[in-house]
């Protein structure tokens, strides 16, 4: 690899990192705002023009806070399981194309950090890591409650990815690839070629484990403040207190940008040919890509204010009974349609 | 050459944490260092091209089966292991002899007879997902077949055993 | 009463549940858009309704004599005992012959319940709208005849938040 | 290619032969069952190794069998210990003697 090449994937790398983490920033003044809204409030408008500057002011207040080691809690593993969580939730981004290709010092730069051969499978692969700090924390802070969040978003992640998993091997059928290049690449076109028309089940499927992977209301059984005060980040206190808030929301931004490239097309602007319209092509598409995303980052926060929790057994009861038999019915009709079409 | 630097790198991690595996007596270590041995076999396979089945290394070993081992290791809450009774000493010595005596004899054997190993082929066509599922759905088939089969009745005699009550 | 139980049996579209979730996302985007109820505190305040039970104030005749007689009615038919009276002789010649020399109020111990205001025969203690009177000390909290009629003389025209931008402690 | 292919059996060999110590080392049943999973992955190793090295998918077949066969086998094992952990209350092996009084 040259220089040059090497420079242009740490810019990639950079750029990715920081808007990640502008995002995660944004998001939880967002999340404050737009929660406030719904319920007919103003939220915090006092740092900074209409409360902007309210992240800064909270993570500086993060910093200030005395750091808790509780009592009889594992000390290794308690500092270390905020960073095991927040980790794998920002290196998921790292395969998600963000844009069409950009033509820059004479080469094609494809914007996207790597384009890994198993794209999709390396999601699913970093998203089930991220349990192990929810579990780690939960076990290591001797709390009950702490214990009984982590125990409970083990079993909901280990359901739910399933459900999750399967309704992606059927975009996978109909696209042919793992790479997530490929699949985007396959729903540009024409006016329905996004795969949500294609395959409105597996959308479903996908959007509603989405929200049970990234431990979200109407599914935050791991953190329910009303029965087990905090869950799992209970004892957490300060800095890594700030750590699980951060890796929620990078989280809930990479599922978003998931959702967007496996369903709603990617990058994809509906009707317009990116690749023939040069640098304005990709400004294009960045920000189609962004406003999808911001959309389903909006809907999190939606949903959140729309919807009770679950009680536990419903929730497994919609995962194994509902969701898991609905996946491999879609994915037994996908199947079946492709073969038809290869026959005919 | 840095590639294969990073191959000893990670091959000292996973027989490093292997060890502590092992030798840690808290359950719940000992997973999460299996955990990081898990991973840095992971590495190995993407250094011998095996891409596919890195990742699912990390999705079925470290995501799946690690979490069952430590939802167990919590659900029985577990503290650290007690203490050998003095007379099982002398076992555990001998174990280690054994296996020392094992590593070596085998590692021996492989010294003698390495020049019967094959040499390396330069270029590797057969790490792609497509030859492995090309593989695994015409010359598996049966295999792969009856590996679903046991997936089933896995789940059925988990259930059954689990369940106090059926 | 008479209870009336409907059994409802879901149809195959409300098992669906999608168009009820849809029906709640529709309810909370309409709150978003909709106007916000919140007060900016310390910039605009909330103007209590009528018969709003705050501060207590000594009210006076237009001449400026207290109307207060130090009849001890307040003091008796406070529940929690928080008002001290000690009366003596009026320094007005015409009218009532007594007056208050002290009247304090533990405005710590007072409940608000207006029961002072009710006993008062000559309608002389009343209870204000002001509701930000809070301060750093105990000893601020005792308010005497002065500080009541101090606050007679800042919510006279009964609009104490609508004419005022700053909120004024109570003087002791 | 990056390192002869020794090494990496060898590699393979301590792994398996650390798995092998455990088994016979250690007495609670969980990490008895942790070291299981570190000789079928020293198996795996190998199996990639000489699948690069023969240029045959054949390896990773055995590979992906053998991840199908570790989960089944995690699943009805976890199972086993948490049943005989309800019966005896302990999980250590040496406790665990009912056959034998």
């Amino acid at each position: 690899m040259d220089l040059l090449g090497f420079i242009i994937i740490l810019v990639k790398v950079l750029v990715v990192f920081a808007a990640t983490m502008l995002t995660v920033l944004v998001m939880i003044y967002l999340e404050r705002r737009v929660s406030a809204f719904m319920q007919g409030r103003l939220g915090p408008n006092r740092v900074g023009p209409q409360g902007l500057l309210q992240p800064i002011a909270d993570g500086i207040k993060f910093m200030m806070k005395e750091d808790i080691v509780p009592a009889g809690a594992d000390k290794p593993i308690f500092i270390l399981a905020p960073a095991i969580l927040l980790i794998p939730a920002l290196m998921t981004f790292a395969v998600i194309p963000f844009g069409s290709d950009i033509t820059l010092f004479g080469r094609q730069i494809p914007l996207q950090v790597a384009d890994v051969n198993v794209g999709i499978l390396y999601v699913l692969a970093l998203t089930s890591i991220g349990v192990y700090g929810i579990v780690l924390a939960g076990w290591s802070s001797n709390s009950k409650y702490s214990l009984l969040g982590g125990l409970r978003s083990s079993a909901q992640l280990i359901s739910y990815e399933l459900a999750m998993g399967l309704a992606v091997v059927s975009i996978i059928l109909l696209s042919g690839s793992l790479k997530l290049n490929d699949i985007v690449a396959d729903q540009q076109g024409y006016l329905f070629s996004w795969n949500v028309f294609k395959q409105p089940l597996a959308f479903i499927i996908f959007l509603v484990a989405v929200y049970a992977e990234t431990n979200r209301l109407p599914f935050d059984l791991s953190e329910a403040e009303q029965e087990l005060v905090g869950g799992y980040h209970t004892e957490y206190s300060s800095i890594k207190f700030a750590m699980f808030f951060m890796a929620e929301y990078a989280n809930m931004i990479t599922a978003a940008a998931l959702t967007v490239t496996l369903f709603f097309g990617g990058w994809d602007f509906p009707l317009v040919d990116e690749s023939s319209l040069g640098i304005l092509g990709t400004v294009l598409s960045v920000c189609s890509f962004i406003l999808k995303m911001g959309f389903f980052l909006f809907l999190f926060i939606w949903v959140r204010w729309t919807f009770p929790r679950f009680r536990y057994d419903q929730l497994m009861k919609l995962g194994w009974k509902v969701m898991l038999p609905l996946a491999l019915f879609n994915i037994f009709i996908t199947a079946g349609y492709l073969t038809v079409r290869a026959l005919v | 050459m840095p590639l294969s630097l990073l191959f000893y790198f990670a091959a000292l991690i996973a027989v490093g944490s292997a060890i502590l595996v092992v030798l840690n007596r808290n359950a719940v270590y000992s997973a999460i260092f299996l955990v990081l041995c898990f991973f840095s076999l992971a590495m190995i396979y993407l250094l011998l091209e095996a891409y596919f089945l890195a990742v699912l290394e990390i999705f079925i070993y470290a995501g799946a089966i690690m979490v069952l081992f430590l939802f167990v290791v919590m659900l029985l809450n577990l503290g650290r292991e007690k203490a050998l009774p003095h007379f099982m000493k002398f076992q555990r010595a001998l174990s280690l002899m054994l296996v020392i005596l094992f590593f070596f004899g085998v590692s021996l054997i492989m010294v003698v007879g390495s020049g019967e190993l094959h040499q390396p082929t330069i270029k590797f066509s057969s790490g792609s997902v497509y030859a492995l599922g090309e593989a695994l759905f015409t010359k598996f088939l049966l295999p792969f077949e009856v590996a679903s089969l046991l997936l089933l009745v896995a789940l059925i005699g988990t259930v059954y055993l689990a369940k106090r009550k059926i | 009463m008479a209870i009336i139980t409907k059994s409802y049996e879901p149809t195959f579209w409300d098992k669906l549940y999608f168009p009820a979730l849809f029906k709640g996302l529709m309810v909370t985007l309409r709150y978003f858009f909709k106007r916000k109820v919140t007060i900016q505190y310390p910039e605009e305040k909330y103007i209590p309704p009528d018969g709003y039970r705050g501060l207590h104030r000594l009210n006076k005749y237009s001449d400026g004599r207290i109307r207060c007689v130090a009849c001890e009615m307040c003091s008796a038919a406070c529940p929690v005992d928080c008002i001290h009276i000690i009366p003596g002789p009026s320094p007005w010649d015409e009218g009532k012959e007594r007056y208050p020399v002290r009247f304090d109020i533990d405005l710590l111990r007072c409940i608000f319940c207006g029961f002072c205001e009710m006993a008062c025969p000559e309608e002389a203690i009343e209870l204000t709208e002001i509701y930000d009177f809070s301060d750093l000390t105990r000893e601020n909290l005792l308010i005497d005849r002065d500080g009541l009629l101090e606050v007679y003389e800042l919510t006279k025209n009964k609009n104490y938040y609508s004419q005022t931008k700053k909120s004024e402690k109570s003087e002791t | 290619m990056i390192v002869p292919l020794e090494h990496v059996i060898l590699l393979s060999l301590a792994l398996f032969s650390i798995g092998v110590f455990g088994v016979l080392f250690r007495r609670n049943a969980i990490t008895i069952f942790m070291s299981i999973e570190l000789m079928l992955n020293a198996v795996n190793l190998a199996l990639v190794g000489f699948s690069r090295y023969y240029d045959s998918v054949d390896g990773q077949v055995f590979v992906f069998l053998v991840m199908t066969l570790a989960a089944a086998e995690v699943a009805v094992g976890l199972a086993i210990i948490i049943a005989l952990y309800r019966n005896r209350q302990t999980v250590n092996i040496d406790e665990i003697n009912l056959l034998k009084n």
